[in-house]
């Protein structure tokens, strides 16, 4: 402990980066009351108090009004296709260990055109933070349903209501495989929003936070009421997961200890339809990481390359007086 | 391989008499083929290794069956190879077989419906068959040996499983080394030379079991030398380097490692899918990692966001992938992401013919997807250029930071050839990462106002903090929808052709300078090109060929040298519409790749010749189309 | 719509006097611009829609900001929208601006910046800047006045909120309206009209909005009438048939409706999705069913699986998405499933301008796939066009069965135009499917030898039982790799556009039969081609052109037409390599996508003009490219 | 019931179809003892036994070994491309009511290259019937781990083991809001796929049957200890559910009874790693159908089309007159 907090002390005194410094030079270009804002800026927080090098953090995001983040960001960003975050945030990571990497996509981008990707980044549990903002509509090409859109929201393509229930992010992830870190946040409660993106940060794996995130432009009063009645957030809480402040415990009294390494209970709260869980649902930090598995015994080096070469090419070597060498030449 | 095991094979060698001499040949095409999992292809495979280590020239070709798990004695079931082996070098798989041997008459057929036999060819046939139990099998079998003496093919009937049951149990089993025997009795191999083969292929097991098959063999070949008035020779030269052996997809995944680059993520697909497995078993020990994805466009993700991170990476395919590729190519393309794509062509289009060789996706990957999106592509023609290939992909890619396509195909895939052993030089590698602070003022695209070539920043850069983006951006990368901004994204990211194209040169012309016909190819047709020209010049006929190995940018100069010759014509394995079908005139003819492509820029009428049919294509055939072109016919 | 409301405003009409006479213009080019937000857009639709009700011919072109909230007073921001009408038709956004009316200098800015307004033109400011307490924009504003009065425009100060105020406690509300009334006054359009179109735009609200909003457009008239020395008059004929005013996307949505498909399929994407959306709204009334699919490839499927089963479908889409489908568009050409794709073409490559217009999708749609996968393509080039062509495409998919794809673009899609009203006939539609029981001895690929038309078999057909495959088959659907069978389906699939290509006639020349300059165009830049043919014919300069509907297959012809011509260029809103570059050689050089593909298939040497700006091509940018081309500068 | 039971009656009267009217004239090219056979056999019995028209049944695959299912059906087969046959499956059914679907899977088509689509048919729960050939490989393309494949898997992709943990086709799938129907089955207990295969056919909704499917030429001896030792097979019965025949219930004597309508014991069970669960793990019949709910009220005709486009015109048009018709003229 007191030598984490002396490394950290260091690498205070080296860099100290204050907030701005996470900054770009583009102004946010999100509608007023865009639940985006609040994630960036939890996010440019996070990256304050960590003192992350600024060259050493990569923001890769899909497309949509939230995929936007990573231009907001004084980081290397990566604002790519359609669906597509996670892959290429995995091929980011793979010989990078490096680098932080984080992960912004939206409801569309990452359970509807990306659901491939998101579950199987879900199972490889790639060392990384998954923001997911989750408005439950298309925002960027302006109001269609999304999977996570509630059931007879009306959008320009669903102009009677849609007519399923919205897809659950919370249960599907917790059903994949080596899921590792499930948490949920929204947008309006800035303080458990850090709190939890700062434990997903900490978390080794893949973090899987979905933010709920209101889009004041086409989906008005979706979250007032919960906004208005904090008792409908149903706060979880646990030694091992989140601490509340005494602030924050004050205005949000309905709470629940619950232990994260419980998937029982988690499927469960993830399940919950009145109200708003926000905490931590899932989080096995002893869950293997593909970026680990895979990372190699050793560097690899032109030597490396020179010998493992010649190995193959001594299989397969027709040697002009066929006497072919014993050991390496 | 156990090297003990093989010393012990050599020194047991018998010391018999030489039969009697045999007919010299330059060269031979042989074919076995069995039911799947009868051991025709390990017994090709030996019998070419054994031709190429005594030093002939040789191309191995495979023919897979199209089912997974065909039903025994069919037509669709061939499963084995084709070895063509020369004194002096071969190029291609070459024109019918010259001999066959078929282990039963159905797949035999598969051969002769292909039209993959030359007339009178000699036919060696298993023929247990004629006393099945199954009178419709017996009568099968009678009738089709009675049909191809009819139409003039030499038959020998062998009893392989008869003899083969004098040595071991199970006699399905030994056959294909009782038949690697006799084919090296037939064509006067050394017995030296294929007792160490076959103690090569077995040298992982225990030696009983390589003196079993070595049995086999020595019993072949005394059968084929006392039964069999075949005795030719194809008197072969060792080269003076060392060769390797190897097929297309191999020298590929060699490549790939010799390139430097670290990762390669693919999802799996016939015939790109064997490159994977090789790089699988040998990337890990270079401390580099294979990943297979969940899909193509996972895969090409991957890979772009491990490039991105300095990382340079392939991503391997065939046909479909590459059509779900299309739209994160564009994005590589657009935010100037070196990447080396190599698709290993298969007959299209959809699922298609996922074993067959065609030739049909470089359309699709000169124009695949949406906007201006330009990539280059090249196409390696021999084994040994699927090797060199990636390393000059890498390096182009890196340099250009371009998506540079790879075109190989089926044909090359599984075909083994040898070619002289590479020397490793350290310049082949990918220099590593670059971390070094990054200018104050420089800007993540500063294109070069002549080459458009801009220094990309990579993460772990201080100072080269910048938002990558596939929506138009300015130099800074920002977001911007200027009508100048798009226009000198859209210049840039095309001057980067015109500047590698200054740096092409087109390949020597094969055959003459001028003369009546030009012959134009890409790819793995060069081997069977060049030797149509060979036989043409042969017959008279002022025949030369140039073959392209970029296919874009192209080198300059292939209008001037098409003003030399007074016909030109696109050679490809490939569709194109017959001007024979009545409703095809040549303002609506669909033209054959390449052939468009030439066409639309050189404006000369250029004819193409080619077909889609799975298959290779094969000289004597190209000579034909030739000669009918000129009305010498 | 609510009548009682319309009828009311024009009982209520006072009589005044007739201001002094106007000039009279044969057209002008009107465009207001504000932040977005700010109702721009809703004044100039109006305003269009007033026009047309008056019996202009008028072209309205969105401008569109490129973000979804921009920030106030930014270029980039830039919202509102061009009308341009006309005594006669009008059939594209035409050059720039006559007449500008800026809600604030910034989006002003935005519209300099892209050379967008006439040197000298009118721009109505609004005022309220010159004395904003924020001094860095007053400064601004006062500066870009200062400097366009400089650079000789006609600048009128108009204090539109000052004056709104008077009226309503939100100005920034109603000053749209007040506008509205500005510009009719101006251009001495009918008050009744005016004030019907406002009923008609708050239609549902109750009659107090729509009272103070008539009132507002009063005021503008008046202050109109009162303050500017500007009065104009387009003298307007009304059509003697019914027209319809509506932009390209809903002509589309309409197209589709009247075609007779049950099933749309599609997954958001700009700007193709407001053609689904308007969809949305319609089509479960006719019984049918917009999906929108969880991706594009998914889409793609579903409309497949939809068509197989007897429901002809469309999947409609834009660049991206195109690339995306491009493999399942492979299946639906190898099982021959007839498959309407639309594709409204943005800025390219990757996500590129997603809401600007560009014509850079032709060669993807002809080549994009993997293999030989012909495909219909044609381009509608006006909003009537829009309409007509999906119907036309829905009919051709089920005659060939096969893939029709339609490329419009953002221009079209957003571009309102009047055209007369269709009358609806019912040989549109789709015959009911056919479930009546298949002949015994028919083959689901029964590929007719001249036109490679087979009849297919619907699920429910008895009889009819056979399995579809994207692998090669034969005729009776049964997987296949024979080079024959694989060669057969090729040549037939290749045939059918044979057969089409022989049933097209080509479209009539624009301008004379010969001539010194032939523009050949497809899709929507007919207008500006065809007003730039008139100028230069005006000019003394025999220019004429040709537009071609069909791209692939192309009708016969072309080339006899341009040999009467002494040059020949494209002309496209995509994609060339300059010849000034350089690096940019005759033999280098990347053509746009027609030019490229008639050069080859004609080998006559056009050249091309055009550009990928994300803006539409304006008629005397086209002359004096032409004008360039001719040596006439 | 007695209606139920006539009208089926005239069915088989009228058409009596037998067996070999379900199997088309090529012979399956599957290898010796592979799993997909006892599938294709269940399958065919299945529509004998209802009497399935087969110009009315439409059995839809992607590409895999298991895909090639459709050419041996006597029906209307659609042998698409990979990853996407329910899309496709989807869109036959859309508009198509008086067909029956059924849809054959790999666990690579569909929980790999398919997932997105995988989820997302769960959540659109159309009517038809999806069987998941899971042999935990890829079979057609000779041998890479797929996403099932157990951890160590050596395949030509994993040479040295697959990593990470298999997924969980049933975790997944049971996660997925409007899930109405999970089962497993086994190939090597014909009974109980077949009586899986009828539930299946019989619930209104999708169905989604996981078969665990020997793949003897690349997974030789997976599933041998369960082969052989019945009480690891864990049986689900219920009222609602599987009945067992005694001589099913004699062999596998290791049942449990559980109600489909238990999500939480569902899950638990799905999770269940060291037996094999058999039978219905979940069945809800009320989750309404896309189809259902897309239907339409009125089939398209050409008069309401007309009625359609004349309203839509009329919004638009500029009469010569000006006089806007006010009813329809
Ligand atoms: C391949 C592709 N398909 C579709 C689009 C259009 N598109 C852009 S963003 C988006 C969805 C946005 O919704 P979401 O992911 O929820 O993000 P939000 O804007 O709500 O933050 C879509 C469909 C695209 N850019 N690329
Ligand atoms: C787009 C595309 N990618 C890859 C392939 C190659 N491919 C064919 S089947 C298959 C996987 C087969 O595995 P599975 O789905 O489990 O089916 P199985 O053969 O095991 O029944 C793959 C990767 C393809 N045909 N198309
Ligand atoms: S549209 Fe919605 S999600 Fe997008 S920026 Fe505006 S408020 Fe945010
Ligand atoms: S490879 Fe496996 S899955 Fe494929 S047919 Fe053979 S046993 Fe069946
Ligand atoms: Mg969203
Ligand atoms: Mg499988």
């Amino acid at each position: 402990m007191s030598e984490n907090l002396s490394a950290c002390m260091m690498r205070m005194v080296e860099t100290d980066y204050a907030l701005s410094d996470y900054q770009s030079d583009i102004a946010p270009r999100w509608c007023v009351g865009c639940g985006d804002t609040a994630i960036l800026t939890a996010m440019q927080k996070l990256c304050r108090d960590e003192q992350l090098a600024p060259e050493k953090t990569v923001c890769v995001s899909g497309i949509g009004c939230s995929s936007r983040l990573p231009h907001y960001m004084n980081a290397y960003g990566f604002h790519g296709i359609h669906g597509r975050a996670l892959p290429v945030a995995e091929g980011v990571k793979i010989r990078r260990p490096d680098l932080d990497v984080f992960v912004t996509t939206g409801d569309g981008d990452c359970t509807s055109i990306g659901a491939a990707h998101w579950i199987h980044a879900i199972r490889y549990n790639m060392n990384m933070t998954v923001l997911l903002h989750d408005n439950q509509i298309y925002g960027l090409t302006k109001k269609q349903a999304s999977p996570t859109s509630p059931i007879g929201q009306k959008s320009n393509t669903t102009p009677f209501g849609s007519v399923l229930l919205p897809l659950n992010p919370l249960t599907v992830t917790l059903g994949v495989a080596n899921v590792s870190f499930v948490a949920q946040a929204v947008d309006w409660i800035p303080d458990l929003l850090y709190d939890i993106l700062k434990k997903a940060f900490h978390h080794r794996g893949l973090s899987f936070v979905r933010i709920l995130q209101r889009c004041p432009e086409f989906m008005q009063h979706r979250f007032d009421d919960y906004v208005r009645d904090p008792s409908k957030m149903r706060i979880l809480t646990h030694g091992n997961g989140l601490r509340l402040s005494p602030e924050v415990s004050r205005v949000y009294k309905n709470q629940e200890t619950h232990d994260p390494l419980d998937m029982g209970r988690a499927l469960a709260i993830a399940a919950i339809a009145d109200e708003i869980p926000v905490g931590i649902l899932y989080n096995d930090p002893s869950v293997p990481c593909y970026d680990d598995l895979r990372a190699g015994e050793r560097p690899s080096t032109p030597a490396l390359v020179e010998t493992v070469l010649r190995e193959e090419f001594d299989k397969v070597t027709i040697w002009p007086d066929d006497a072919e060498p014993v050991a390496a030449e | 391989m156990d090297n003990k095991a093989e010393q012990a094979v050599i020194e047991r060698q018998p010391s018999k008499p030489r039969p009697k001499p045999a007919v010299v040949l330059s060269e031979h095409i042989v074919e076995i083929v069995s039911d799947s999992g009868e051991g025709a292809q390990r017994c090709g495979q030996s019998f070419g290794a054994i031709a190429a280590r005594s030093g002939n020239g040789i191309w191995t070709v495979e023919i897979i069956p199209a089912e997974i798990q065909p039903p025994h004695r069919s037509v669709a079931g061939a499963s084995g190879n084709r070895v063509r082996f020369a004194s002096g070098p071969v190029t291609n798989g070459g024109n019918e077989a010259d001999l066959v041997v078929a282990f039963n008459e159905q797949v035999l057929l598969s051969r002769l419906h292909a039209d993959e036999i030359k007339p009178g060819g000699i036919i060696l046939m298993e023929s247990k068959w004629r006393n099945d139990r199954n009178a419709g099998i017996a009568a099968s079998y009678a009738q089709v040996v009675e049909e191809i003496r009819t139409r003039g093919f030499r038959v020998y009937e062998v009893p392989m499983e008869v003899e083969c049951l004098k040595l071991v149990p199970d006699p399905r089993k030994g056959k294909n080394m009782f038949v690697l025997g006799m084919l090296c009795g037939i064509y006067s191999l050394d017995e030296g030379l294929a007792r160490a083969q076959v103690a090569r292929i077995f040298g992982k097991k225990d030696q009983k079991i390589i003196d079993a098959n070595i049995e086999l063999l020595d019993a072949g070949r005394s059968w084929a030398e006392t039964n069999l008035d075949l005795r030719f020779t194809v008197p072969a030269k060792r080269a003076t380097e060392a060769q390797v052996v190897m097929n297309g997809n191999t020298a590929l995944a060699l490549g790939v490692v010799a390139s430097g680059m670290e990762v390669c993520a693919m999802y799996p697909i016939t015939p790109a899918t064997s490159t994977s497995h090789y790089l699988s078993n040998i990337f890990e020990k270079v401390g580099c990692v294979v990943h297979q994805a969940e899909d193509e466009i996972a895969a090409c993700a991957f890979a772009i966001g491990a490039s991105y991170a300095g990382k340079c990476a392939v991503t391997i395919t065939s046909g479909p992938g590459l059509s779900l590729k299309q739209e994160a190519l564009g994005l590589a393309v657009m935010a100037e992401i070196p990447l080396v794509v190599i698709d290993v062509q298969r007959g299209g289009p959809s699922t298609g013919l996922p074993t067959k060789v065609e030739q049909g996706d470089l359309m699709a990957a000169i124009f695949g997807g949406h906007g201006d999106a330009p990539k280059v592509v090249m196409a390696p023609s021999t084994i040994e250029d699927c090797f060199y290939s990636v390393i000059t992909a890498r390096k182009i890619a890196e340099t250009f930071n371009m998506v540079v396509m790879l075109l190989s195909d089926a044909s090359l895939a599984t075909a083994q050839q040898p070619f002289p052993r590479p020397s490793f030089r350290e310049d082949w590698l990918a220099p590593p990462v670059n971390q070094s602070p990054v200018p104050e003022d420089a800007k993540p695209y500063d294109w070069d106002p002549r080459t458009g070539i801009a220094t990309r920043f990579i993460p772990g850069q201080p100072n080269g903090m910048h938002c990558l983006t596939g929506l138009a951006h300015d130099r800074d990368s920002h977001v911007a929808y200027d009508p100048e901004i798009n226009e000198e994204g859209l210049l840039n990211r095309s001057r980067k052709l015109a500047a590698l194209q200054t740096t092409l040169r087109l390949p020597p012309l094969c055959g003459g300078d001028s003369g009546e016909m030009l012959l134009i190819g890409w790819g793995s047709t060069l081997g069977a090109i060049e030797e149509a020209v060979g036989i043409l010049r042969a017959q008279g006929i002022a025949a030369s060929s140039l073959h392209l190995k970029f296919l874009q940018p192209m080198a300059s100069g292939i209008g001037e040298v098409m003003k030399r010759f007074t016909h030109v014509m696109s050679i490809e394995n490939n569709w194109n519409d017959p001007l024979s079908d009545p409703l095809i005139t040549p303002e609506n003819r669909r033209y054959s790749s390449l052939a468009l492509l030439l066409r639309s820029r050189y404006l000369v009428d250029i004819d193409c010749w080619g077909n889609a049919r799975g298959q290779p294509l094969k000289p004597t055939a190209i000579v034909a189309a030739v000669r009918s072109k000129l009305g010498k016919e």
